[in-house]
């Protein structure tokens, strides 16, 4: 699965993206930052108030609970601050 | 006419507006929405020297379009642009364009600040604060989620 | 800088717009609304040949900088202006233009709105519709003096 | 007194504006518009409405019942449609 960073999620992570073989028992978005956590330092800084951190799935908005099912893309970044 | 653009360079909001209107007599409103690069001075902060704005290429002119067609689907447009700039911009220049088109003023108005107030949510940018003594991620501000959930 | 103008000919919305924010960096929002004169096609009626807009000389350009500083006392406004034309305009041409500037979108947006909706209700301004088979006044819309009466 | 006439009242009664002397008895803006309106029949079909006729007081928005006082310029128009 394509795992792409933005903003502070980028710098905390240290990583644009990456590529990833996620495990089948990670099975939403919510479950697949909490895995993302567990990886390294800077991942868990990137995810430590997992409240923050918005997703969108294949370019859409995503919730926490939102199924990754089939999904090639997955962005994990701050609330948006564009306009 | 319906664009989005997603670029690094400035805009021409004029020639964007003229483009909706040429050579046609149905149109009776137009609303612009120009956002410019501010210094806005944060208490005892120090000056802005610029704004790095960080965007999700591909997403960003998605999730526009889509906004552009809820505003459609809301409000009787014949025309809408809108662009949105990445990458530094410094004090003075310009963000983000809005142009909506329509028969009657109240829909173009409310079509332009309904698509700012959803953009400023939901358009996959970041803005980074660039001031002489520290680099800072702009936080999300309460009050434009409030200006958005009141399209809802 | 605040500029009410009473004119026959065409303005430049750009220019005007422009003449607001150069060599400033305190201004956020610029919302420009352009109304121009629409073919509207009456149901069942002959199609618009012209508008001729007769005005109250004096009164108009006093009235509009009235309206321009009640904007002001309610929104922070860093500039404003309005042109209104009048004399004979065909359809696609332009009418009335407003452009207000600020530090942020919502007080840019709604003195824009606020403006127009009293233009059209108080400034001294009527419109002879020309037609292939008639001239006449437009009427007066109950629309335009609720959208004027929930600023009060 | 100035009175000016825009519109379908201009239309109606003829004239752009004239110069009368308006009796004292005549002391509201309303009592004016009647007292115009008998002074012949372009001007009796120019107010043969009194609400649907605005009034401007020394070029500020009158009512029926504001006073003319000392005002030195009257106009009579219908409702507005600019903008």
């Amino acid at each position: 699965m394509k795992i792409l960073y933005f903003a502070w999620v980028r710098e905390r992570i240290g990583l644009a993206g990456e590529e990833i073989a996620v495990p089948e028992t990670v099975r939403t978005v919510a479950e697949l930052a909490g895995w993302l956590a567990a990886r390294g330092e800077g991942y868990a800084r990137a995810f430590e108030n997992p409240r923050v951190v918005r997703a969108a799935l294949d370019r859409r908005h995503a919730k926490p609970d939102t199924a990754l099912a089939g999904a090639s893309e997955i962005a994990f970044f701050p609330p948006m601050t564009g306009g | 006419m319906f664009t989005v653009r997603i670029q690094s360079g400035d805009f021409d909001a004029a020639a964007e507006a003229a483009r909706l209107t040429q050579g046609r007599t149905d149109i009776g409103a137009v609303v612009t929405f120009a956002g410019l690069c501010r210094d806005d001075d944060a208490a005892g902060g120090a000056p802005l020297v610029a704004l790095t704005l960080e965007h999700y290429p591909g997403m960003a002119e998605e999730e526009i379009t889509r906004l552009v067609g809820e505003a459609r689907a809301r409000w009787p447009l014949l025309g809408a642009t809108v662009i949105h700039r990445y990458g530094r911009i410094v004090p003075g220049d310009n963000i983000v364009l809005v142009v909506t088109a329509s028969p009657h003023r109240g829909a173009a108005f409310a079509a332009a600040e309904f698509l700012m107030d959803w953009l400023k949510t939901r358009a996959p940018f970041w803005k980074l604060e660039e001031r002489e003594d520290t680099n800072d991620w702009v936080a999300a501000k309460d009050s434009d989620d409030e200006a958005a959930g009141r399209w809802e």
